[in-house]
Formats: C-alpha cells, structure tokens, sequence
C-alpha cells in the first residue's frame, strides 16, 4: 500500500470494506476553464510524453478532434464543437478525459479488488496490476471514459498524474497549458478561483456562467468552468446531471449480496426440507408393483 | 472528521456490517497492492534549454538519464517547461511538448548522406569525403564565377552563383559563424527565413 | 449387481445422454464458480482456481460458450419430452403433497414431471438470456457493437438470469439428492421400476406396453 | 516587438489581426488571457477565419484576406473623425506638424511620380520642404493644409464605413465596434496593443499593412508605453537572432547594409547612411553608424581592416539588386544558380510555387542541406507518387545531406521576438556522427581557406584574412563566437578629458555599443548585442526572476538588445516634461537629474527633457513617421490595393491590379489566375499542432493533426456537394493538391462589392517526409510575387476552385 499520506487510499474497488484510515489528506482538483481554452492540445501531448503513451497516427475525418476518441493511449482529447449562440459563433473546446468523481462508477462496477482505487486526495486511479480487463468500469463510468487496451486487456485512463501529485507536482496537461486553462490546486481553491473567473465572464455577457462540479457523482477533482453552465450538453455531450446508471447501482449495489444470500437460502430450504421430511425413498411396495406391472420381463 | 453525505451512505448502507466489524478491531479486506507509477524524474540530471520552434523562446528543462558519469550515456528522456521562465512558467504549447519526440525523431539524419547527379539512392559517406567535395565545389565555382569589377569598373567582389540560405532556429553564434564564412567569401545570393 | 437381482431395471438415458449431462454440468459449474468469482467481491478469491483474474474472465465467456453448445445437445435430446401437459397443472396444483413426500396424491407422471420440466425451460431461458447478455459484455471481441447503455442492460440481465439458473440449478440437484434412486439415472444409465412406478408411473407403463408390443 | 511577451497583461485592449497568437505563439498569448483575466482587457480578433484566436475573443470581425489596409484606414478616418486621437502625443511625437513638399499627391489610387515601364515610383516629392538650414518646416497647429496632419486626414475620408465594409466584407456592426474599443484607448490611462505576424507581412503590400496599425498606435499614443506597442509575434525561434546578425541579403550585422554598386567607396557609402538631424537638437542616432561599421569590420578582418583601406570596405561583396529568396529561385531557375546551401531550412516548401522550385532545384550543380531531419528540399529528386512527381535519372543535381545537431545539444544563445537573448546548455551528444553547424561551417572555411593559402585563386584576401581567434580553430565554442559578437577592446582607448585615465582597455570585453568606436580601437560582431558577453560574463545566461513593481520586464533575465532595454521608444511613455503620461502606465521619468525607472531609458540618460530632444531618436526628425517620405517604396501612405489574385477590383480604384510596385518576375505575372477561372479566395496558415515543416517529423504531433485539410464554408460545401471528410482537390493556376474537406461554421462567405466572396483555408504543413501521413505542400498553389519593400511573397490572398474526388486508391 502506498506510504505517502497523499496517496492513502479511500476507496478500493471489489473490497467489502476498506478500513478506516487514521490519516487524512487534502482533497486536490484540476479546474479546466473552457472559456480560457485555446484547443491548442497541448495538455494532451504532455499527456502522451509523461505517461510515455504512444497513439497510432490517425486520419482526418473532418473534424479537428485527433484521434477521434479517447483510447487506451489518449486519456485526454480536446473536443471541439461550433455553436451558433444567436448570430455569434462560438467556439466550445473541452478537454476530455477522467472527472475523478467523488462517486466513481468504474470503481464502484469494478469487480477486481484494488483494481481501482481513490486515494484520499481525490485521485481515481487505475492500478493495472490488479486490473483483469473486464470492462465493467466502461459501464460503471457515466462519462464514457474508461477504454480497454487491446494490448494488455487492461482498463487505461487519466491518472491525474498520481505519480507527480504523490511527489508535490501538478499533473503534465496542468503544467503545459499555456492559457492557465487548466488549474491544479486543492479542491476549495479551485472553487474559490472558479468564483472569481465566474464573476468575469457575467460581467463579459455570460449571464449562465458557472462551475461544473456535478453533485450526482458527489461532485468530481476535474471540474469545469463553462459559459454557459445551464447547457453543459452543448459541450460535446458533457451530461447534464450525471450519475451512476441506476442499472449499474442495481447490479453493483445490494443485488450481489441478495443474489448470494438467494443461493444460499435455497440451499438451507434444501437442507432443512431433507432433515424434516425425510428422503423421497423407493418403497419395496413400489419395485413390486412395477414387477407385476411388467410380468416377469427383467 | 466530518461524515460526509456519501460517509453517510456508506455507513448506513451495504457497507454497514463491515464497518461494524472493522469498529471492533477487525481489519477486514486484503491488503491489496496499490501504489503509484515511480516518479521517473527523480535523479534524472536537468539542464535548461529553449524551445527551439517559435519566437517566444519558451524555457524548457531536459531531462537526461545519467548523472554525467564517465559510464553513463546521457539520454535525454523527458523535456518539460522551464518554470522559471518569465514568459512561459513552465507552460508548453502542443510542439514545445512533444520536443522528446522532436530530438529522438525517426526522421532524424544520422550520418553524412550523398546522391550522385542521376542516381536513385543515398550513399553513406564520411565527413571528410562530403566536406572534402563540398569546399572543391565551392572554390571551383568561386573561382570561376567571381566578380571583382562590374561593367562600369566598380570594385564589387561578389559571387553570384552559389547561394546560401541560413537557418530560423540556429543560435546566434552558429548565425555569426555563418556570417563570417558566407560574406567573407563574397556570396551574395544569401537570406534566411525572416522573408517568409 | 445384487442390490438389483429382484428389482426391475429401466433404462433411462443412454451413454450419450449422460455424458452430455455431464460434461454440461461440470462445464456449468466452472462457468458458475468462474461467475461468481467476478460477481460478487466476497467470492474473487474462485478466481484463483482459474489461473488469475485476467484468466478468470478470458476464460468465463468461452465457458458461456461451452455450455450453450453442451445445453443444446440436452435441449435436442430433450426437448420433446418436456412440452407442458395437462397433467403437469395438475401436479404443480399440488405441489405441496410433493413436498411433503404425498407422492400418492398426485397424477401420474410420464417420463418428467412438471417441476423436470420448470428447470428444463427454466434453464433453457436462462442460458440464451445469459448467452445473448454475454455476448453483448463479451468486450474482447463485441465491445463496438453495442452502447454503453446496452451493455449495462446486459449486465444487469445477465446477473439476474445467472442467480436464477444457479437457484434452478440447486434445486435441480437438491431433488437428485432428495429423490432416492434418481443419480443412478445419470450415472448408471438406468433406473429400477419401482423408481419409476413411484415417480414416472405413466412413463413405466409406456414402457412396458412398448416391451409387450415388441413380443 | 516594441514590447514583450510578458508586457501583453499591461493592456487594456488587444487586437490581433494578421496573425492568430493562439495557435502560432500559445504560450505568450497566456499574456493576453492575464490580460484579461486581471486588467479586465478586451480582446480584439479580425480575421478572415474564426480561429482559436476568435475563440476566447470579446469581438470577432471576420475581414477578406488582403483588405486589412482597408480596415485600418478606415480605423485611421474613425479615429480623426472622432477625435479620439491622444493630442499631445501626436502633435509632439509624430511628425503630423511637418509640412510636406507641394510636389506630393495622390490620385487614382496612385502617388504623384509613378512610372509604369519600371513599375516604380520616382519618391523625389514625397518629403518635407526644408528651410535655409536644411531643418524640417513645422506647423505646430496642425492646420496648414500641407502638414501631414491634414494630407493624411485628407487621404483616409475616402475610407468611409461603407467603403470600408465593401471592401473588406466586415459587417459594419461589428467593425465599427471594433474601431470603438480601439479608440477608446486615446488615452494616457488607456493602451492598446497590436499582435500581427505573417497574416500581414505575406502580402505585396505588407510592410504597408503593418505600418497602417503603426499609425493607428501613434494617433492614439500607444507606442512607447506599457500594454502598448507594435508587437510582431514573429516566426522561428531565432528568427529575430538571424535578421538581427544580418543573414539577409543586404544586412550587414546590427541592421547595418552592403554597400551597392553606386556606392564605390567608403565616404559614398557613409553619405547616405549618416543621417543628419532633420529638426534642431534632435540625436538622429545613426550619425554613429560609421562606428558601427568600423567595429563589424574590425571584428571580421582584425589587421587586414585598416583606415588606409577604409577599414577593408572591399572585402565585403556590393550589391546589383537584392538577392532574396525569391530571386534567388528565380536565378536558379534560370539556371545562373550553380550551388546552394540549405542550412535548417526546408524551401522546397517553404516558398511559393513548389512545380517552379523543383524545377530550379533540378538545375543545380549541387546542394547541401546541413538539417537534424530529413527535409523535402534534400529529397526533391526522390520520386514520392503524386506528392512528388519527379524521375530521378533526369535529375543531375548532386546532393550532401549533412546531419547536425539540435537545440538539445549544443551550447547558444537564441533572440526572441522580445529581443531577449537567452543562453541554452547542451544536455547530450546529438546521434549518429551528427556535427554542429558550427563545426561544419567551421570545416569547410578551413578547407577553403587551406586551399586559397595554397593554390590562391579568385580575391582571396577575404578569405585569408578572416579573423580566425578560437583555441580549437576546428570547433570554435559557442562562447567563443558569442564574445566575439559582443566585441572587445582592441587597443587602450583614453579618457578625452585626461589622457593619462584609460577608458577601455586592450583585451576586455566590450561593455556597452554607446563606446564602440570609428577609429579601429574597438571590435564588435555585433553593435547591438554588445553587452551580451562583458567582463562580468555570460549577461545571456542570467536567470534573475525579479520583476519590479511587476511590470513585466524581468530587468536581469538574459539580456534584451539593445542595452537590456525592454521596451523600445519607452521615452514616449513620459510627457514633454519627462513626467509619466499616466501614473498606471509609468516606465521611466526624468527626476530632474536623470532619466530613471523601470526600464533602461531609450534616450539619453542625462539629456534633459527641456531641451526639446524627441523620444524617438532613431529618426533624424526625433520624431515618430505618419508620413513615411520616401522611405516606403509604396508610398508615405498605406493605400489598400487588391491581392494580385482577387475576387474583386479595388473598388477604390478599380483600373490598378495589385500593388503597383511589388516585385514579380514577368514569368510569374502570367501564371496569376482570373476571378472568372478561380472564383475562390484562398489564404495558407499555420494550425497550433504543427510547426511549419519541422513537427511532421515528430510522432505526438503527427497524431494530434495527422493529414492535409482544407476548410471551408457551410455554404460552399452545399454549393460543391461537399461533406465533412471528404476528398477535394483544389486548384490555382500553379497547381492542385488533394486534401480532406473540413467544413465549419468558422468560415463564412464575406459580402464584397456586392457579391458573396467564399473563402478557402488551407493549412501549410504537409509534405511527402515524416510521421503524418504524406501531404502536398500549399504552396503547390501560391503565387510568386512579393512585397515592395521587404520580398515577402504573396502566400495569404489568392484565387483557387475547389471539387469533390473520389478518395484516391490507396
């Protein structure tokens, strides 16, 4: 288990219960402004170079998005959507990737012990090592982030550069981008900064300004600043009120431990039917009434 | 501590008889591994750099594997914005951040590469071989084609027929060493990118 | 075989039959254990029987696979013996005197009797919701197909059917256990005519009518 | 730049218009969103695309490519009309009091003096009337209707909104509120800066378009002052470096030029250098050129340069005409060019019409290219399919591919459009036997030199007597070379008061150009990088991040030619009086005794302010040009002309074709297309992923914009059945390229003349070697012509048409 405070864990995924941890730590969040966001990309080729991931070369299909979906090597993609906001085109740019859900629905469908895991500062990470590759987290995920490599049939996404926070660094995309689109800091400053940021764009004209921080998925370490907050599905499809399907709640929920106390029951109903009633056993007034039905044929 | 919304939930729901287990000293769940990926970074030697694309000249780090021991060969393997650079604060944009990759290019040209007039192919050749040519042509073609005196008599000491286009992204010392070797030998076919 | 010498013996399921009984079984149990392993948190450590996580749920589906193809011998082999007869309402209207061992109460039985007959469909239906739902989760080759939401339908129908057949399948053997004389059956091939006088008296007398008719 | 990156968060409106910050320069944009976010800036975009400029911009103003001069005259007309200008600046500041010559007009969209045979203006008339004492006349009233006040008044009421809009297709609502925030920074509280780049310089008129916002900046007292400014974003990283070292054709280093043909001896050359102070108790700075000049040659030919030789003059080459890249192509292809050097650079898609310089390429003798990468320009005779349609055994050129290092391994210094000069440290061993380019520069002089000294030949005295002062005379060090672009002392310079004190020594370093010398006792590379390598050491290696009173100019960061000054004219920032315009906007002031503050004071320090001295000592007027004289060879007003490829005739003067004195070869002039043929207006850009030719080698950017798109219109897509994706060719009259159709609400159709001009973007970055998938260069399709004054082709304004293809086979 890790040592570093920061990095004490929450949460593990597929264990009944983590236990209690005597130490706490700072809860950190990543505020990405998208009214600041030039869609240079630049987040998402730190991305590739920190966590050494190599994405094949793509093709144009019309569209500035490269690749054209997050996969196993891309855990971020800037995505890009023209608007036509009353005569005045704007341009919406979100960079995609892992929220870090308070929630987490891939930690919560995944059925592989410690295969996620959310740290205390926040973190969802994926610690491939336990992963078995089944895919559940893609279904656990209310935002479509998770993809299963077809290398090593492991679940990948954004880290959130766990291994910089764990060493006192903001993660890569953070540091590159050029526009302080992206922020790093502890959770209550990013909102004290999305307040202020908030505040500048009403007084620009957005009157629906505000701060993505869902509180369906109790709310996420990736939050967004948006111009238009009432919409947010105008921003390539960000849910509006996003949480765990109620499918996967059901399926990862009490289900599973009813299901096991079903089999079991049935089985002690078996038990106590047979102590009880005794076996259904063949009589010898049985084997003779078959001997006469038959003759004496054997 | 506070109990959160979410700590609620979790005590009061699926989680409850676990809890109550771990309230009386049990420890319950495996110690399953879980830590971060190493800090790769951590005795990699830096030294600080520019950006070699564009004119903001944002400051970058390279990162190289080895500490400069005599046995170690310095690779670089990680290049990432200088922080305390007054322009870019540790910023990058998409090509200052993919410099790794700009140094460690597949297209990058290792060896003194020649093709003969009509051939198909490059030759590997040596330096001397290819310098050795290069400044034979060079002073053949001077000697040939200079102009000391134009028509009207002027003194004009120009060569006209072999041209040199310098660099946008060499440093200023390579920029005066160029200089000095071009204009000493009277090239005037001679520009740079500025013009484009 | 002297426990037999003053029983009569019926044949009841051929060699084939009874190996396709059981490779089913012993590939469903695996399919279930390997399940279970990935449903439930409690029960991961069954992973360990099959190599490992990643082996575990590489493995699971191409057992789903197996047991589709073993079922369906069973199923062709059968199928026309369980279509739903009058008699069967009968006999589930008095379930409660099967139970209670009051097997005089109730109707003649052919070769299966209704509750055979509820676990033959009932594990038909779950095998091709399971099988269908597998596919769908099947994400080493099927991911594309469908979409997330999709898939977590499946998920949830697959966990449903999969608890339903694993407490049919309890019953199944339950009422092997219960019923004496009855494992003979798949393991032995045969039964003794008093088994069948008892529990398939209709199936017995078929039998034996088609004995004298061979004379 | 005037200013610098980090001096972008000092304004209050920004306008970006011929350039896209964004994308080309995102990390000093971060300035302007500072700007924004905590000096409440306006962001202003005028581009012909929505680019990710427009996207995080308060105003965006869409414009044809080609009418910026349109717009800013228009900009020019609102603020005179308004009166919006910063009064005192302009009367004092600018030469708007000067009167001009009688001889001088304008009609018919033409200058008084135009010849039409040589395409060339005879600039005689375009200058003040002196006095008897040759000083400038005056009207401090700005109201004799020969002031240039008034002529330039006089000039732009032809550029009304509605002219304007017709030209430029700008909707008038949104360009008249551009003009609005611009204005409103007529003010001492108030600056605005100009972002440009290459959006304005590749035109035929481009020195024009940049010089159109100069005026605008000076009307309303931006220029001098923090948050203000001219700031070219510029291209590469040492773009600035190369221009400022003077590797142009007609540069020597320190903007000093080559002589030319009329020019056969020293005193000639210094005659029309020399400038005089046109206006009494003006500096007129280049009066010191002669020892800036005397110390470069010092500094190339040490002994060799003496006065009884005028300092070697000889030695260096004169000039018939200006060999720019564009002749040179040009003289290549006329088969004049025998052999050519490619050091870093990519031409073979780099300048306009690639079927033309493949052909000149074709008729060398040979060629190097000295590059990290494998370029095009190496592999031109390599046959590449489609992309590069060539038959090798036809081509006789024989080619050096020479492998050098890159920035990460070699030891420099590299200049910034800020003017810093930053040192960089080597951080390994560049692969394979890749050499520095110093080392091979270094190489081939030995050699030649060797050879000379042996065999003689053509005037080898250059050569010969080429200072050569480095320990290892086969791989001069970086340091080495940098102190010797600094200069030195090179014999004991007294003290002109008191002969026995000695001011320089012999051997030290330079400390400062202001004590370069004209009579041999001094060397410098360089005059304005003297200061980068002093006594006190390496001045381009500090990292000191201290920013007083946080204005953004990092005194003691590397070093900020000239003198580690970082913002140019900053003595404009102060009144007549030396007192700060505005307390906000305070750079230095004159505290009865001296010139102090933040900045190193562009003036001199000592020079009272009562005096009458003007800030802008560069000038012999001492003052900043609305009126240009005949420095311009377009005019002394920017006038707006159509690209030479447009969708319309100048609607101000419908009978002149493009500029009428930018450079074209007569070859080219005959392959320009006609609107009827090419009814589509085409400009070339650069996207944020890529970097020119360079980044298509890299693998992360290869992914991020991995192959050739053009994009267009809604509109024209529907009108060419066209969809997202789809394969397109485009053709100009030079040629076609295949490209994926982008389709976007980002370009719209402009209304110009009255007709909807529809508009093509194509990006640059594609070519047939590296990680992207293979690409035609754009300039398969641009026109070779260049700008007037400075050659810079015409890449941004032409006419295409545009079909939908099937894909190719692959």
């Amino acid at each position: 288990m890790a040592t570093l405070q920061s990095l004490d864990i929450k949460r593990r995924s597929a264990t009944t219960e983590t236990p209690p941890s005597v130490r706490s730590s700072i809860e950190v969040a990543k505020l990405i402004d998208v009214s600041k966001c030039i869609g240079c990309k630049a987040c998402q080729a730190a991305c590739y170079e920190w966590n050494d991931l190599h994405e094949e070369v793509g093709i144009n299909i019309g569209l500035y998005e490269n690749p054209h979906d997050l996969t196993d090597k891309t855990w971020t993609l800037m995505r890009f959507t023209e608007f036509d906001n009353k005569g005045n085109l704007e341009w919406l740019i979100r960079k995609d990737g892992c929220m870090h859900c308070d929630d987490p629905g891939c930690l919560k469908a995944c059925p592989a012990p410690g295969a996620i895991v959310q740290y205390q500062n926040g973190i969802v990470d994926f610690i491939s090592e336990n992963c078995i590759g089944c895919g559940y987290c893609v279904k656990g995920c209310p935002f479509n982030i998770p993809r299963i490599s077809k290398a090593d049939n492991k679940a990948y996404k954004c880290t959130l550069c766990s291994d910089r926070v764990s060493v006192g660094q903001a993660p890569a995309c953070a540091k590159a981008c050029p526009t302080q689109a992206i922020y790093f800091g502890t959770k209550e400053e990013m909102k004290v900064h999305a307040d202020g940021r908030i505040a500048d764009l009403k007084e620009r004209g957005y009157q629906n300004a505000g701060l993505y921080d869902p509180p369906g998925v109790g709310g996420t370490h990736v939050m967004y600043v948006l111009h238009h907050n009432d919409q947010p599905q105008l921003y390539s499809d960000l849910p509006k009120d996003p949480k765990i399907s109620p499918l996967v709640q059901f399926w990862k929920g009490g289900f599973k431990d009813v299901a096991l106390f079903g089999f079991g029951l049935t089985a002690l109903l078996g038990f106590f039917h047979y102590v009880t009633k005794g076996p259904n056993e063949v009589e010898r007034k049985d084997e003779e009434a078959a001997k006469r039905l038959s003759g004496d044929r054997p | 501590m506070t109990l959160s919304r979410r700590g609620f939930f979790r005590l009061t729901g699926t989680g409850l008889a676990g809890s109550s287990l771990a309230a009386l000293g049990f420890g319950s769940g495996e110690a399953v591994a879980a830590s971060v990926r190493p800090f790769k970074l951590a005795r990699a030697t830096e030294t600080r750099n520019t950006c070699p694309y564009c004119s903001v000249s944002c400051g970058v780090i390279l990162y190289t594997q080895g500490d400069r021991a005599k046995n170690a060969k310095s690779e670089i393997i990680h290049v990432e914005g200088d922080p305390d650079h007054p322009v870019n604060r540790g910023t990058l944009c998409p090509k200052g951040a993919s410099l790794l990759d700009f140094i460690k290019s597949p297209t990058r040209v290792k060896y003194p590469m020649h093709r003969t007039a009509g051939s198909r192919e490059w030759k590997r050749v040596s330096w001397e071989f290819a310098l050795d040519r290069i400044s034979k042509l060079m002073k053949e073609d001077r000697d040939k084609n200079f102009v000391a005196k134009n028509s009207d008599g002027v003194t004009v000491n120009r060569w006209p027929t072999v041209g040199f286009l310098a660099a946008s992204a060499t440093s200023n010392e390579t920029a005066f060493m160029t200089y000095k070797v071009v204009r000493s030998s009277g090239m005037v076919v001679f520009d740079n990118q500025a013009r484009v | 075989m002297s426990e037999d010498e003053d029983k009569n013996i019926l044949a009841r399921y051929t060699g084939g039959a009874r190996v396709n009984h059981w490779a089913n079984a012993i590939i469903l149990i695996l399919l279930a254990i390997s399940g279970l392993a990935l449903f439930h948190p409690g029960l991961f450590f069954l992973t360990g029987l099959f190599g490992g996580g990643p082996e575990t749920r590489a493995v699971h589906p191409w057992l789903g696979v197996a047991v589709l193809i073993t079922f369906g011998g069973l199923f062709v082999r059968f199928v026309r013996y369980n279509f739903w007869e009058r008699e069967d309402t009968k006999w589930m209207q008095r379930v409660g005197d099967v139970v209670n061992n009051k097997e005089e109460n109730l109707p003649e039985v052919g070769r299966y009797n209704a509750g055979q007959k509820l676990v033959f469909w009932g594990m038909s239906l779950s095998i091709i919701v399971l099988f269908l739902s597998g596919i769908v989760l099947w994400d080493t080759y099927f991911a594309q197909y469908t979409t997330i939401d999709q898939k977590r339908l499946a998920a949830v129908a697959h966990a449903l059917a999969a608890s339903g057949m694993i407490v049919i399948v309890i019953i199944h053997i339950y009422a092997a256990i219960w019923v004496r004389g009855t494992v003979r059956a798949m393991t032995r091939g045969s039964v003794t005519g008093g088994w069948a006088w008892r529990h398939h008296r209709k199936w017995l007398k078929e039998e034996v009518a088609k004995l004298t008719n061979d004379d | 730049m005037t200013n610098g990156w980090n001096d972008i968060k000092n304004a209050d409106v920004i306008t970006i218009m011929g350039g896209n910050a964004a994308e080309a320069h995102p990390c000093g944009f971060k300035w302007v969103t500072e700007a924004k976010a905590h000096n409440k800036a306006k962001l202003i975009v005028v581009d012909p695309r929505f680019t990710r400029s427009a996207a995080v911009s308060d105003l965006y103003c869409p414009i044809r490519q080609g009418s910026d001069i349109a717009w800013l005259g228009g900009l020019i007309n609102y603020i005179l009309e308004n009166d919006k200008t910063q009064k005192q600046y302009v009367a004092l500041y600018t030469n708007a009091a000067f009167i001009v010559k009688p001889g001088y007009g304008f009609k018919d969209g033409l200058f008084v003096g135009y010849d039409e045979q040589r395409r060339d203006y005879n600039r005689a008339e375009w200058d003040y009337e002196l006095d008897e004492q040759g000083m400038a006349k005056v009207d401090p009233t700005l109201q004799d209707p020969r002031c240039v006040y008034q002529l330039m008044k006089q000039h732009y009421t032809r550029y009304t909104v509605d002219m304007v809009s017709r030209i430029t297709g700008s909707p008038k609502d949104k360009m008249v509120k551009a003009w609005e925030m611009i204005a409103s920074t007529g003010t001492p509280e108030r600056s605005h800066t100009s972002m440009y780049a290459l959006g304005w310089t590749q035109h035929a008129k481009g020195s024009q378009n940049i010089r159109a916002m100069a005026m605008v900046q000076l009307l309303l007292g931006n220029i001098g002052i923090p948050g203000g400014g001219m700031n070219a974003l510029r291209g590469h990283s040492n773009i600035q470096g190369l221009t400022d070292l003077g590797l142009m054709s007609n540069l020597i280093p320190g903007y000093l030029t080559l002589a030319n043909d009329r020019e056969p001896d020293y005193a000639t050359y210094m005659r029309s250098r020399q400038f005089k102070p046109m206006r009494p108790n003006q500096t007129s700075f280049w009066q010191n050129y002669g020892k800036f000049f005397v110390s470069f040659q010092k500094s190339m030919f040490g002994a060799a340069a003496t006065k009884d030789n005028d300092w070697a003059y000889d030695y260096l080459p004169k000039l018939d005409v200006v060999y720019d890249v564009l002749r040179a192509f040009e003289l290549m292809h006329q088969g004049k060019v025998n052999g050519y050097f490619c050091q870093g650079f990519n031409p073979l898609l780099s300048f306009p019409n690639k079927k033309k310089l493949t052909e000149a390429l074709t008729k060398l003798k040979w060629l190097v290219v000295m590059d990290p990468l494998k370029t095009e320009t190496a592999a031109f005779w390599e046959n590449h399919g489609e992309h590069n349609d060539v038959d090798p055994t036809k081509i006789q050129t024989e080619v050096f591919m020479l492998p050098t290092s890159c920035f990460a391994e070699e030891d420099g210094s590299l200049t910034n459009s800020s003017r810093w000069i930053q040192w960089h440290w080597k951080a390994a061993e560049p692969p394979g036997e890749a050499k520095t380019d110093i080392d091979i520069m270094a190489s081939l002089y030995r050699r030649m030199r060797a050879m000379y000294a042996k065999d003689g030949g053509a005037f080898p005295d250059p050569i010969l007597n080429l200072t050569w002062p480095y320990i290892d005379p086969d791989k001069p060090l970086a340091e080495e070379l940098a102190k010797e672009i600094n200069g030195k002392v090179l014999e004991d310079v007294p003290d002109a008061a008191d002969p026995t004190r000695i001011v320089l020594r012999a051997g030290q370093q330079m400390p400062a150009f202001a004590l370069l010398r004209d009579d041999g006792k001094t060397a410098a590379g360089c005059w304005i990088y003297t200061g980068v390598y002093t006594d006190a050491g390496n001045m381009m290696a500090r990292r000191d991040t201290n920013d007083p009173a946080d204005r953004g100019l990092f005194p003691n960061w590397a070093f900020s030619w000239p003198a580690n000054r970082r913002i140019l004219y900053n003595r404009a920032s102060a009144d007549k009086d030396g007192k700060p315009w505005s307390h906000r906007k305070r750079l230095i002031e004159w505290n009865g005794r001296a010139w102090g503050g933040f900045d190193v004071p562009d003036f001199g320090v000592a020079v009272n302010p009562t005096a009458g001295t003007m800030p802008f000592i560069m000038n012999p007027e001492g003052v900043a040009r609305l009126f240009t004289r005949g420095m311009m060879r377009d005019g002394p007003f920017p006038e707006h002309y159509e690209p030479f490829e447009s969708p319309i005739a100048n609607p101000l003067a419908p009978k002149i074709v493009g500029n009428p004195v930018a450079r074209v070869f007569k070859a080219d002039m005959e392959v320009f297309g006609k609107a009827s043929d090419f009814p589509l207006a085409a400009t070339t850009y650069r996207l944020t992923e890529h970097f020119h030719f360079w980044s298509k080698h890299v693998p992360v950017n290869a992914v991020l914009q991995p192959e050739l798109f053009v994009e267009i219109s809604e509109e024209l897509a529907k009108e060419k059945n066209i969809s997202k994706g789809d394969w397109v060719r485009v053709r100009s009259n030079r040629g076609a390229i295949k490209a994926k159709a982008v389709v976007t609400k980002r370009i719209k159709p402009l209304v110009c003349d009255g007709k909807p001009v529809h508009i093509v973007g194509i990006p640059l970055h594609w070519g047939f070697v590296g990680a992207t998938k293979k690409g035609f260069g754009a300039n398969t399709l641009t026109p070779y012509v260049g700008d007037a004054n400075i050659e810079t082709p015409e890449y941004k304004a032409f006419l295409v048409d545009i079909e939908r293809i099937s894909p190719p086979v692959a």
